[in-house]
């Protein structure tokens, strides 16, 4: 584990307040997030955990308050799988590679496939699979992208027990290599030195 | 400057222009209707009737000060869509809301005096002329916006999708504009004689510009109460709503 | 009777939820009906049958084009593609023009593939038929960013196509009434340079002016 | 007055009633939405 206190700054955010239709949802927000570093968002349901990963990954844009990110490179699963439908899964990341710039070869992506458990179906169109194939379909997305951040939502979700420890296992890894994971989640995840981010009543 | 930064920046405060908003509008229905009741009497009563078009000419006194309020009235729609694009101001939002209907209606006007006029002037309702087509077209695009807004149920959403449609629809206006004038100068049948800008004699420019001013006073008016509707709704649950509602 | 009763019982009650959306097919109706009025009015005076049958191929054209558009972006929407693209594409204006180029290739070009046959069908004299094609050229590409631009407008709405045509029905009229006169004065042996000129001007100009708007409007989607 | 005034009287007739209505309807809708927050203020009290 890297020592957390001399870490790099990867995304540092003070006095942001989360709105959703005009109302404020959560004021005031600060958060730093530094390499090596697991954030894990709590909250109830429509408390503004969705909200806030939008600001982080910039599709939403704040009125006050500030967001830094230290570079552009971050990757996102979110509760929407990113996956055309009729595309098969391999098509699908290639696409996804494309848009952002991370160079990866044929291979590479069939490895990645390979990895999450959808080898024999990786020229399937991604409509024809099931809702745990289409989220570790979505979670290929973390191996094939250079970003040092992850932000995920809801990453557990429709996933069996095998894929579950292999996320963990992922999210080990990429903190070791001096990454760093946001994750808005019901269910804690489980791993060690996570800093956790309680939203609404606390 | 000073004092208009300061009116412009009070202006987007909710309370300030909910009890602000109050007076102006009493005040511009009085002006405004004094205005169109002296016109109309004087336009229909006490001006001669026109030597060529006899007295359906008097049709003028409605159609015109419609016709250019509509087109005022989409321009400012648009100049408001551009505020809250940029300055994601909230009352641009709540202007835009309130303009378009009555912007519409008054579209619907002028075309309805406008073909009312022409059945005794050119002995037919309709012409597909620069003028009409134009007309039209803004109406269509008045009812496009009005669609879009109702459609939409996130406000946020629907007002800056309604400011994008019409700040593109009013920059298509010139072009639109052009096509019509070039398009309908192809087909001009000999029958039909339109509008030679008949010389207007001074007695009768007179109840054509006081109707002109009383609508406009109206006409800003009603845009002013819509507004305070819409504030008032939006503000519904706010400190400052209970105040006024418990004091009153 | 149970079934029908309750079945209108809901209809009528969805209806009166939004009651403005069933006065969006009359509206279609009336628009579509005035596009096709004045263009087809030019060529009642002037009684050359070539210049009838322009007028309504152009129109014919408009709306394959127009529906062709109606769903762009939607399943993009939908899937969650669209946020990824919005989020990892700045600038977002070479991700639009390039999916919009596909689309005039894969969905409007075949269309004016088939205005042969359908001129054929209309009996249009053979020598204004490349004219057609041509002025069609520059109106389709037109058709088309207007479509989607009415497309993304609507988008996540869940409407059917009626609104998004309402909304880009009016801004067709420059490009329709240039391209039907341009060619209309063609057939009928008049000077049509400056027409055709105009046609591709605005063209080019809309080319490239809406796609920063399409682009924005994408942008805007995702912000709520 | 003869001739073609008939045209002008349903124009006036028109213009009168867009007016009142225009006028008219906001406050009815104003006067609706304050009766509403009093009732649910009312409700929540």
């Amino acid at each position: 584990m890297v020592n957390t206190t001399n870490a790099k700054k990867l995304l540092t955010i003070s006095n942001l307040n989360v709105e959703v239709a005009d109302k404020v949802l959560f004021p005031n927000l600060s958060l730093q997030v530094r390499e090596g570093e697991l954030v894990e968002i709590h909250g109830a349901n429509g408390v503004g955990k969705s909200t806030l990963l939008r600001y982080i990954i910039g599709t939403r844009r704040s009125p006050n308050g500030t967001l830094i990110r230290v570079s552009d490179d971050v990757v996102y699963v979110g509760q929407k799988s990113g996956l055309n439908p009729t595309l098969t899964p391999l098509e699908n990341l290639r696409w996804f590679t494309q848009i952002t710039g991370s160079k990866r070869t044929p291979k590479e992506l069939m490895g990645a496939l390979m990895q999450v458990g959808l080898g024999s179906f990786m020229r399937t169109p991604t409509g024809a699979l099931s809702a745990g194939q289409i989220r570790r379909c979505g979670l290929a997305k973390l191996v094939v992208s250079d970003a040092k951040l992850w932000v995920l939502d809801e990453p557990l979700t429709s996933l069996d027990a095998s894929a579950t420890e292999w996320l963990r296992e992922a999210i080990s890894e990429h903190r070791n290599k001096n990454g760093a994971v946001i994750c808005a989640t019901h269910a804690s995840l489980g791993l060690p030195a996570a800093t956790t981010l309680q939203l609404g009543e606390l | 400057m000073n004092w208009f930064r300061q009116t412009f920046h009070r202006m987007g405060s909710p309370p300030y222009f909910y009890r602000g908003a109050r007076k102006w509008i009493t005040g511009l229905y009085i002006v405004g209707l004094a205005l169109l009741v002296v016109g109309t009497i004087w336009g229909i009563g006490f001006t001669p009737a026109d030597r060529l078009q006899g007295d359906s000419f008097r049709i003028i006194y409605f159609h015109v000060p419609t016709a250019h309020l509509s087109q005022l009235i989409y321009i400012a729609v648009a100049v408001a869509g551009f505020v809250f694009l940029v300055w994601r101001m909230k009352m641009a939002d709540v202007f835009m809301v309130s303009a378009i209907w009555l912007g519409a209606w008054l579209t619907a006007f002028a075309l309805f005096s406008g073909i009312v006029w022409g059945i005794p002037t050119w002995g037919t309702g309709w012409v597909w002329d620069a003028r009409t087509t134009s007309v039209l077209v803004q109406l269509f695009l008045f009812i496009g916006l009005i669609a879009l807004r109702g459609a939409i149920p996130n406000s946020q959403r629907a007002a800056l999708a309604v400011s994008v449609l019409a700040i593109v629809g009013v920059l298509n206006i010139p072009i639109i504009k052009y096509s019509v004038d070039w398009f309908t100068t192809l087909h001009q049948p000999a029958s039909i004689q339109i509008g030679e800008p008949i010389a207007i004699d001074l007695a009768m420019l007179w109840p054509l510009l006081i109707n002109s001013l009383g609508l406009y006073a109206v006409a800003a008016g009603v845009i002013l109460s819509h507004m305070r509707i819409h504030v008032l709704r939006r503000e519904r649950d706010s400190e400052w709503v209970a105040k006024s509602l418990l004091t009153k | 009777m149970n079934g029908f009763i309750s079945s209108f019982q809901r209809t009528a009650r969805l209806t009166a939820r939004h009651p403005l959306d069933a006065a969006h097919a009359v509206a279609f109706f009336i628009i579509v009906t005035s596009l096709i009025s004045v263009t087809v009015d030019n060529a009642t005076t002037s009684g050359n049958r070539d210049a009838f049958v322009i007028a309504i191929m152009w129109v014919v054209v408009l709306l394959a084009t127009m529906l062709g558009c109606a769903a762009a972006y939607s399943q993009d929407y939908e899937d969650g593609s669209l946020e990824l693209l919005v989020a990892h594409q700045r600038p977002l204006f070479p991700s639009v023009l390039g999916s919009m180029m596909g689309l005039w290739f894969f969905s409007t070009l075949p269309i004016l593939l088939c205005v042969p046959l359908g001129a054929w069908m209309l009996t249009l004299s053979t020598s204004v038929w490349w004219m057609l094609l041509l002025t069609l050229l520059a109106g389709s590409i037109v058709f088309t960013l207007f479509g989607v631009l009415g497309a993304v407008l609507t988008l996540g709405i869940g409407r059917n196509g009626v609104l998004m045509a309402l909304l880009v029905l009016p801004l067709y009229v420059p490009v329709l009434l240039l391209g039907v006169g341009a060619c209309q004065r063609y057939a009928n042996g008049e000077t049509f340079e400056f027409a055709l000129a105009s046609l591709f001007a605005i063209a080019v100009a809309l080319v490239t002016f809406v796609p920063f708007a399409i682009a924005a409007l994408l942008r805007v989607s995702q912000e709520y | 007055m003869g001739g073609y005034a008939v045209y002008v009287w349903p124009v006036v007739g028109l213009a009168v009633l867009l007016v009142i209505g225009v006028t008219v309807i906001p406050s009815l809708l104003h006067r609706r939405l304050i009766k509403e927050i009093r009732e649910t203020r009312d409700l929540a009290a």
